[in-house]
């Protein structure tokens, strides 16, 4: 039914291919895992940058400004411009400070981000590593984060990261709990955690429609917690501007502080990646029941196009949440997870469990 | 059951009055005609500060290179920063007298606050806003302007007894 | 007469887990230091530290004839720099009995509800940034660039318009002051709306506030916290109302009092008070003379006759007094501003004992503190 | 008049202090070392406690200081000042009235850090905005070379 016209498999197939018939088996997979590495290591940079600039203009539309228009056109090379000022910058030694762990910090932050990516299907056929378990490990492996976090408040002996750190603690693991529940109801819905399964099951049409309400409030405490999980607005207790100055980067500077700062944006495209592929179908194009004509035009659009398409819509509602909302304090922040969202997401689930049970979906 | 009648009136207010703040936010997100940013060195053709902005203190001369301060110095007296030093000099007049006459009027810019009080106290009316307001420089004592265009003369008083 | 003391209690400990918040800190609004003992996130005393942009303005006043600390005056209340100007104004009027034309004491009143809604609208502004909604900022600096746009009209600056003079006005107003007024509340009323969706009715944003450091009446006045955050618990101070000055007496208006005392009683204030200043604005401007002088005839150099004198008026955060102690001369003896902050910023250890650090910064953030004001 | 009423009522608690209408309001002059109990007796006023104390502070006469205390009653919205002078310029010492009105620690502290008039009792009488050797610069006396330029006018 969906052309395969765009299908990025026959690329891959032939790259694969020529690889092994030019050299030896072991040889041409390892040159593949170098040539996948090198492609998304340019592809996180450049998506960061991108997603800085992205949100920069976004607030600036909200908040009746331009936003960043001056270098490049419409201020597209702004962000390379911060980058290469954040790259000149010393980068502080902090006195006193636990050396190895405050450098090392940085990097747990931009590994634990960077190795979601592996998981994610682009589009069709283009997926580094499609694990029979691939929700569970982007899971885990996102959650490795709060890990660098803690580390850089703690090693950066300074007061204002230390606390800042201890909140994004306590946050992240109470979210966590949200997310996976919420996540669970599609794994339930179509009985997988393979993602390329999941996605291909909502080829007859998205779980956010067919799953009824149901889906859509696991979609809603998805976002909420996945928000959370961000360190981002409304939830950006772990940075808290006006509170804290930078909560656990304060005394980052330069690279370091830039790696914070990316591994930050590319959490929030992990997040809206999940959320699309999960809810909103993946690089499944819209199908609407019998509508042949429609459907088959929807084919028309690449896959890619369908996945970054619904990437970036769950990504601007993320930012719509942060340029409207006050920030929540820590107690209001756990009693929402605890009293509101984890009881709404376990109901939900055992609702979800029940319908799945009697195929009441469409 | 009251209490849990409760707790989900609580999330739909809740929610409800979180998408009303979204409403506004989206509301203006999907108005780019509302942007009130000026793009300032761009616009500088068409901006035009108000006629009675305060961007520094000039003295008026006329087309003939004219002015009216005569260095009585009490613009000077009234300043409250000391921004203004008045150098005067003694000039023999067309009848041979010696009069007094502004040699220097000297305004420090960097210690002027801009409370119109030397404006409003001179008697014969040299002083005047101008509406440049563009003063940034890297060195101080540009800052320092005098006011008195080189070469300028005092006006003279138009057939008065 | 049995009576609960009120106390400053700050006790200290040598195990005392101590942060220093400001003097650069983005949600102390200038450069107030704050040492807050910390027990993990619970506040347990909270000191002010101030004196980082003292400039000796009393002392300056000295050495100043009377037309000359009008332009003091502006740099103290940044925010409210009309009313800081009023007050001196009045005080050298009324100690020389001079009577000011009808028509300054309209623009006058105009000028206080004006600069008084630019104040609120960038409390506003602060106060949601404060607490984390950024676009709020925006919104509420798009709003006040109306106002300021009136005032650099009128007098030629945005900020500190040293406009008043000892007897009445620098000069007239422009000639399309009241036209741009309305234009201004029309324009103002339709914007409030969405104050209201973003902030007043947005449920974290109560969350955040209500039952926020409570201060009881007994509090505000033992301490003497007056204006908007005053009278968010009860405390009736505003001196418009209770001491009226210039054309108060002859305005409808109300005194805007809630009792609860908590950091969302004193954003209501604020909030009533803006538009309780449009009715104000409406009401002025309809009864303003259109002809008349803009000045009183004032002798070249002020001298007020010896005695002391006392002038209070109603900033956007408070009561202003101005103390004058003259001898006779043309330059005051001594010169004292009661500042309406100075007594604002010392209840901040009160209302925040056993709070958040979330919860400090709301609180310094509801009573609007301007630090210059504290300073001088 | 109400004043006429106040001020006898003043009177008759404050017999020690000399009661008087003022330029603008009613004045009570007491000696120093009454200050306390006089505004104790303002605070506790029968029908209106003065129990608003709007401003406090203090003017250097060359010869003597003398505190102010500007106080408010929020029932009947009269205003009194409290005055005090104190005689001893090289060590001048006034008792607090902190203990009376909250509001008064921080004035206070304002006081001693520009004049240098001492408080006793005071619970933590600290400079409030300058460095603690810079001397006290309201006074008439102080003499500071470095940041005061006197203009000639």
């Amino acid at each position: 039914m969906i052309l395969d016209i765009y299908s990025f498999s026959t690329l891959t197939g032939a790259i694969d291919k020529g690889l092994n018939s030019a050299m030896a088996p072991w040889l041409a997979t390892l040159l593949e895992f170098v040539i996948v590495g090198v492609v998304f290591l340019i592809f996180y940079a450049l998506l960061g940058l991108f997603l800085v600039y992205l949100e920069r203009k976004v607030c600036a539309v909200i908040q009746n400004r331009i936003g960043p228009n001056r270098v490049g056109k419409w201020g597209l090379l702004q962000t390379i411009a911060d980058l290469i000022k954040l790259l000149m910058k010393e980068l502080i030694p902090i006195k006193n400070a636990d050396g190895f762990l405050f450098n090392l910090a940085p990097f747990i932050v931009i590994i634990a981000s960077f190795m979601a990516i592996a998981a994610l299907p682009f589009a069709k056929g283009l997926q580094a590593m499609d694990f029979n378990i691939g929700i569970f490990y982007v899971m885990a492996v996102s959650s490795l984060g709060v890990i660098g976090i803690l580390l850089a408040g703690w090693s950066s002996n300074s007061k204002y990261s230390l606390i800042g750190a201890m909140r994004s603690g306590a946050q992240i693991i109470s979210y966590e709990l949200s997310v996976g529940l919420s996540l669970l109801s599609i794994v339930i819905l179509s009985g997988s955690m393979q993602l390329s399964t999941i996605v291909q099951s909502q080829a007859d049409g998205w779980w956010i429609f067919k799953g009824h309400i149901l889906a859509f409030i696991s979609f809603v405490i998805f976002l909420i917690a996945s928000t959370a999980e961000t360190n981002r607005g409304p939830f950006d207790l772990a940075e808290a501007e006006s509170e804290l100055t930078a909560g656990f980067h304060t005394e980052y500077s330069g690279i370091k502080f830039a790696f914070f700062f990316l591994a930050e944006y590319m959490n929030m495209f992990i997040v809206a990646a999940i959320g699309a592929t999960l809810f909103l179908g993946g690089w499944m194009p819209l199908h609407i029941g019998h509508w042949q004509e429609f459907n088959n035009i929807m084919d028309y659009i690449p896959s890619v196009v369908w996945f970054f398409g619904k990437t970036f819509f769950v990504i601007y509602l993320i930012m719509w949440f942060k340029w409207t909302f006050p920030r929540l304090r820590i107690d209001q922040l756990l009693n929402l997870e605890w009293k509101y969202l984890l009881p709404l997401s376990l109901i939900n689930t055992v609702l979800i469990a029940f319908i799945a049970l009697m195929g009441w979906y469409f | 059951m009251n209490s849990v009648f409760k707790y989900f009136a609580d999330i739909v207010s809740g929610v409800r009055s979180l998408c009303a703040g979204m409403r506004v936010t989206g509301k203006y997100f999907l108005s780019p005609g509302e942007i009130v940013t000026e793009q300032y060195p761009e616009n500088r053709a068409t901006l035009k500060m108000e006629d009675r902005f305060k961007g520094e203190v000039i003295m008026t001369h006329d087309e003939n290179n004219q002015h009216n301060c005569n260095g009585c110095g009490i613009c000077e007296l009234n300043c409250p920063n000391g921004a203004i030093e008045i150098i005067t000099k003694k000039e023999a007049d067309e009848t041979g007298k010696l009069v007094r006459s502004i040699d220097k009027h000297v305004y420090h810019l960097s210690m002027c606050t801009f409370c119109e009080l030397c404006i409003k106290s001179c008697p014969s009316n040299a002083l005047e806003w101008g509406q440049n307001f563009e003063h940034a420089v890297f060195d101080r004592s540009k800052l320092t302007k005098v006011l008195n265009q080189p070469g300028s003369t005092i006006k003279k008083k138009e057939a008065k007894s | 007469m049995s009576k609960d003391v009120i106390k400053n209690i700050i006790v200290k400990d040598d195990e005392d887990y101590i942060i220093n918040m400001g003097p650069q800190h983005p949600s102390t609004h200038g450069v107030l230091r704050l040492e807050v003992c910390l027990n993990g996130e619970i506040v347990k005393y909270v000191i002010p530290h101030i004196g980082y942009i003292h400039r000796g303005i009393e002392k300056m006043c000295e050495a100043d004839t009377y037309k000359q600390i009008i332009h003091l005056t502006d740099r103290m209340d940044y925010l409210s720099a009309h009313m800081n100007n009023e007050a001196v104004c009045l005080a050298v009027e009324n100690a020389l009995q001079v009577e000011v034309p009808e028509r300054v004491q309209y623009i006058r009143a105009i000028l206080d509800e004006l600069n008084r809604l630019a104040s609120h609208q960038l409390w506003w502004s602060a106060f949601g940034m404060d607490l984390g909604a950024l676009t709020t900022f925006f919104y509420g600096l798009r709003d006040r660039e109306k106002i300021l746009a009136i005032f650099e009209e009128s007098f030629g600056s945005r900020l500190l318009h040293s406009f008043n003079t000892p007897g009445g006005l620098m000069h007239d107003v422009h000639p399309n002051f009241q036209k741009h007024i309305l234009e201004f509340v029309k324009y103002f009323r339709k914007k409030l709306p969405d104050y209201k969706n973003l902030l007043t009715d947005n449920v974290i944003f109560h969350n955040r506030t209500k039952g926020v450091g409570v201060m009881s009446p007994e509090t505000a006045i033992a301490f003497g916290v007056t204006g908007p955050s005053g009278r968010g618990s009860g405390f009736a101070c505003d001196v418009r109302k209770v001491a009226p000055y210039g054309v108060y007496d002859q305005l409808d208006f109300k005194q805007v009092l809630y009792s609860e005392g908590d950091s969302f009683a004193r954003y209501q204030v604020r909030m009533d008070e803006m538009e309780e200043s449009l009715n104000l604005l409406e009401q002025l401007v309809a009864k303003m003379p259109s002809e008349g002088d803009f000045t009183a005839k004032m002798k070249p150099i002020i001298k007020l006759p010896e005695g002391e004198y006392y002038e209070r008026v109603e900033t956007a955060r408070g009561e202003l007094g101005v103390f004058i102690v003259s001898k006779g001369e043309k330059y005051p003896y001594r010169m004292r501003f009661r500042s309406p902050n100075f007594s604002n910023l010392f209840v901040l250890n009160t209302l925040s004992k056993g709070l958040k650090i979330a919860d400090l910064v709301a609180i310094s953030g509801s009573l609007d503190l301007v630090l210059p004001d504290i300073d001088r | 008049m109400e004043n006429t009423e106040l001020m006898e009522l003043i009177t008759k608690v404050i017999p020690y202090g000399t009661v008087s209408q003022g330029s603008q309001y009613p004045e009570v002059i007491v000696p120093a070392g009454k200050l306390h109990d006089a505004a104790e007796q303002l605070r506790n006023l029968e029908g209106q406690p003065f129990d608003y104390l709007i401003n406090m502070t203090a003017a250097d006469f060359t010869d003597k200081f003398t505190v102010y205390y500007h106080m408010e009653s929020t029932q009947a919205h009269n205003l009194v000042v409290l005055k005090a002078d104190i005689a001893d310029r090289d060590n001048a010492v006034v008792e607090t009235v902190s203990d009376i009105w909250v509001t008064a620690e921080f004035f206070e502290r304002e006081v001693f850090d520009l004049f240098g008039i001492r408080f006793k009792n005071h619970p933590d009488l600290r400079r409030l905005f300058l460095e603690d050797d810079y001397g006290f610069p309201l006074r008439k006396d102080f003499k500071d070379e470095v940041n005061i330029i006197e203009l000639p006018n």
